[in-house]
């Protein structure tokens, strides 16, 4: 994965990703009312849950206090090192990496818990390309977050070309996925 | 795009068969042995104007051994032409009959692929974001392993610079962490953080 | 066919082969005066001769073209790129850099307050709008001739790279070697 | 909450496959560009009423000077991350446009109304302009290169030729088409033996059906 672009819409949804704040100052436009603009008001020294790209910058102007992400908090990161192949990654954030990655700067331990995290899951991830889907193969999936169902499906493509060129189906040409 | 998805991560087999068939080959034409492109002798076959010599790799016997080989704990990638995989694909497709033993070789090249298969899958283990060294890998299999192993050493690298610069910013968050008394980082944070052993 | 591999597993955009280009082409035009006076067997390897290397001339340039379009703004204000691209793909990428705007003014951007309206800024966030190529990104690259020790890391201790090795790494760090024809991608 | 409608803009760009695109979205682009007007219109009436409170008043507004600073800050924020979206959400589109133009070679007028109904006017114009775009580029290439002969520039890419002849089954009335060997009158349900160049087009926006692949 190669650093975020500025149109990348993988990283847009990942800052959405919202952080717990407590606010410094009176800020407008935070409630639900909020969306035309500022009818709905949050207090001084409230807690919040703010957007990521909203909550880092305004962290840094000190007009909120930012804390850290509970999915990144010490226990969490303790419970998955346990075991994570087991871990419903996408229950927990679907933008768990790109979050993470985000959130680095402020965690020290954030690059080790998701370089462990990764490195075991991508092995899972690997032996499941290569064979036919089973009942916790199943599970595995479903417990992938974007980043990694993404890595699964590349793979799998790239894997089953050799198959299908074996069997002489590489050569039709078929009609573009495209157009309905 | 000018160029499809798919070939943003790698190339089709299609588009390595074609690189394959630029390997040269020997044939027999009427009588008189020859080296040419695989494309030549696949068009002189076609039209039944010569038999192809398959390749020494490409015999039983030699298989058979590679595979051996292949299969010990700890061995390397055993070698083998860049391209083994398209040309023994389009020489048991279109020249069976100057193979021996075809079915025998078909069914070891299988094997063959499968043993290193589980090799690349040992080799993730040992991925990082400097370098890996992966000799006498084919273009295909290459191909095959590209997605995987380009985006998690990619991975691999964003999550040491992350790392890396958390260790020159470390300093600046403990002092950030310091001016600010969060009761909850008390919680979230333990000193291990602050000072890695 | 080297450039072409090359080019396809290249972050960035590389020298434009020109003269390369040219020369094949001139054998297809060969070709193709070849065919007419040949037998149809003959004619139609020479057929297959010619299709076969329009597709790899084809490929070559829309592999160009596509990285062209994901980075046209970048590469036509850089000098180190734009020196690398042919006069019509330069005309193509500007064109493109003007099309895309374009799209953007008369969708929404126009509608937007003036101040926003810049497409090359760095954001508060300290993003930059400008995509431009990864060149740490990860490549596949085979040994062409003999290097020898080669420090891929200055804190790491020099790796003997041979003839035929091949190494997963980052582009950045064998550039030089792929320029110098010492490596290739593959 | 602020930048929860461009929010929803991201989320529909997620949507798009190389199979799929959502119709273009064109009352949430008004409201999200319209938002970011309010935002910028408030921000500047917040930074001219600072410029004149600075003049005026003492250490007792701090408090209300540091609200409204933060809250200058919160909607330059927001209009950035809207021109974000709705930068990323166009962007997006022609991705899926030019995708979809390649696979049907470069033409327009081969967009099937199912899908051309999804397209904005400026993205159908887009399209037009990009297949011209291209074109000039395709001449200037071919003028140089092979002043005699066509590069055949929008063939398909994924596949290089092995098979000069194709076998294809008509599964839409196509016509008479002109190939090398003649004229051939494309007739539902007839099976037909081929030069691949020449019927690639048809296959793609499924008129024929490859039918051997040997």
């Amino acid at each position: 994965m190669s650093k975020p672009g500025y149109y990348d819409i993988d990283d847009i949804l990942a800052v959405q990703e919202r952080v717990p704040c407590v606010l410094q100052v009176d800020l407008d436009g935070l409630g639900s009312a909020g969306g035309g603009g500022g009818t709905s008001k949050v207090y001084r020294n409230s807690r919040w849950t703010l957007p990521f790209w909203m909550a880092d910058r305004l962290n840094e102007e000190d007009y909120v206090d930012m804390e850290v992400s509970p999915i990144f908090s010490k226990r969490a990161n303790r419970m998955y090192a346990a075991s994570p192949e087991s871990v419903q990654l996408r229950s927990i954030s679907q933008h768990y990496y790109q979050f993470g990655l985000q959130m680095g700067d402020l965690v020290p331990e954030i690059p080790h818990v998701l370089r462990n995290m990764y490195m075991q899951r991508i092995q899972k991830i690997a032996r499941i390309a290569q064979q036919d889907h089973n009942i916790e193969a199943f599970d595995f999936v479903q417990s992938l977050d974007r980043t990694e169902a993404r890595l699964l499906k590349l793979c799998q493509q790239a894997q089953g070309a050799i198959p299908e060129w074996q069997q002489n189906k590489a050569y039709t040409l078929t009609k573009t996925s495209a157009i309905p | 795009m000018a160029i499809t998805t798919r070939q943003q991560e790698g190339f089709t087999m299609p588009e390595l068969e074609y690189m394959a068939q630029c390997e040269d080959i020997t044939i027999v034409p009427l009588h008189r042995m020859e080296r040419l492109e695989l494309m030549r002798a696949l068009m002189l076959k076609r039209s039944n104007r010569c038999r192809i010599v398959a390749p020494e790799w490409l015999s039983y016997e030699h298989l058979h051994n590679l595979c051996k080989r292949e299969d010990q704990p700890d061995s390397m990638f055993t070698k083998l032409p860049f391209h083994y995989l398209e040309i023994a694909q389009i020489l048991l497709t279109n020249a069976e009959d100057d193979l021996i033993d075809s079915q025998g070789v078909r069914r070891l090249i299988q094997d063959l692929r499968e043993v290193r298969q589980s090799k690349t899958r040992e080799g993730l283990r040992m991925l990082n974001p400097l370098q890996l060294q992966m000799d006498n890998l084919s273009i295909a299999e290459i191909n095959e392993i590209r997605p995987l192993f380009a985006h998690s050493f990619d991975m691999l690298r964003r999550l040491d610079e992350l790392a890396g610069s958390s260790d020159v910013s470390r300093q600046q968050s403990q002092n950030m962490f310091a001016d600010q008394s969060y009761s909850e980082f008390d919680d979230t944070f333990s000193s291990s953080y602050l000072n890695p052993e | 066919m080297c450039a072409w591999v090359n080019e396809r597993n290249a972050p960035e955009l590389l020298e434009y082969e020109g003269t390369t280009l040219e020369n094949l082409m001139e054998l297809v035009d060969f070709q193709n005066q070849r065919i007419q006076s040949q037998p149809a067997v003959i004619a139609n390897i020479l057929k297959m001769d010619v299709d076969r290397v329009k597709y790899l001339v084809r490929s070559y340039l829309r592999t160009r073209l596509a990285k062209i379009e994901k980075y046209a703004l970048h590469y036509t204000r850089e000098p180190r790129y734009r020196d690398r691209l042919s006069q019509s793909e330069l005309d193509y990428a500007k064109g493109f850099v003007a099309l895309e705007e374009k799209h953007m003014r008369r969708s929404f951007l126009d509608q937007l307050p003036p101040h926003l309206r810049a497409l090359d800024e760095t954001t508060t966030n300290g993003l930059e709008m400008v995509p431009k190529p990864d060149v740490d990104s990860a490549v596949f690259c085979r040994v062409r001739t003999t290097v020898g020790e080669f420090q891929f890391d200055a804190s790491e201790d020099p790796i003997l790279m041979k003839r035929t090795n091949i190494f997963i790494t980052r582009y950045s760090i064998i550039r030089d070697l792929l320029e110098d024809g010492k490596v290739e991608l593959i | 909450m602020l930048g929860d409608e461009a929010f929803r803009l991201a989320k529909e760009a997620k949507d798009i496959t190389s199979a799929h695109i959502p119709v273009y979205n064109e009352e949430q682009v008004r409201l999200v560009t319209q938002e970011t007007r309010y935002l910028w219109t408030r921000i500047e009436e917040m930074i001219a009423s600072l410029n004149s409170n600075n003049k005026t008043t003492g250490a007792t507004a701090e408090g209300s000077q540091l609200n409204t600073n933060g809250q200058t800050s919160l909607y330059i924020l927001t209009a950035g991350r809207n021109k974000r979206c709705l930068l990323a959400y166009h962007h997006r589109r022609m991705e899926f446009l030019r995708s979809l133009l390649w696979s049907i070679h470069l033409a327009p007028s081969l967009v099937p109304p199912t899908l051309s109904q999804r397209l904005s006017p400026e993205e159908q114009n887009f399209s037009r302009e990009y297949a011209r775009l291209n074109s000039a580029y395709r001449d200037a290439v071919e003028d140089q290169l092979c002043p005699n002969d066509s590069l055949d520039w929008t063939a398909n890419g994924e596949l290089p030729p092995r098979d000069m002849f194709i076998e294809v089954r008509v599964v839409r009335d196509c016509g008479e088409i002109v190939t090398e060997s003649g004229v051939v009158n494309l007739h539902v349900g007839t099976q037909h033996y081929l030069r691949r160049s020449d019927i690639e087009h048809l296959l793609t926006i499924g008129y024929l059906e490859h039918t051997n692949a040997v």
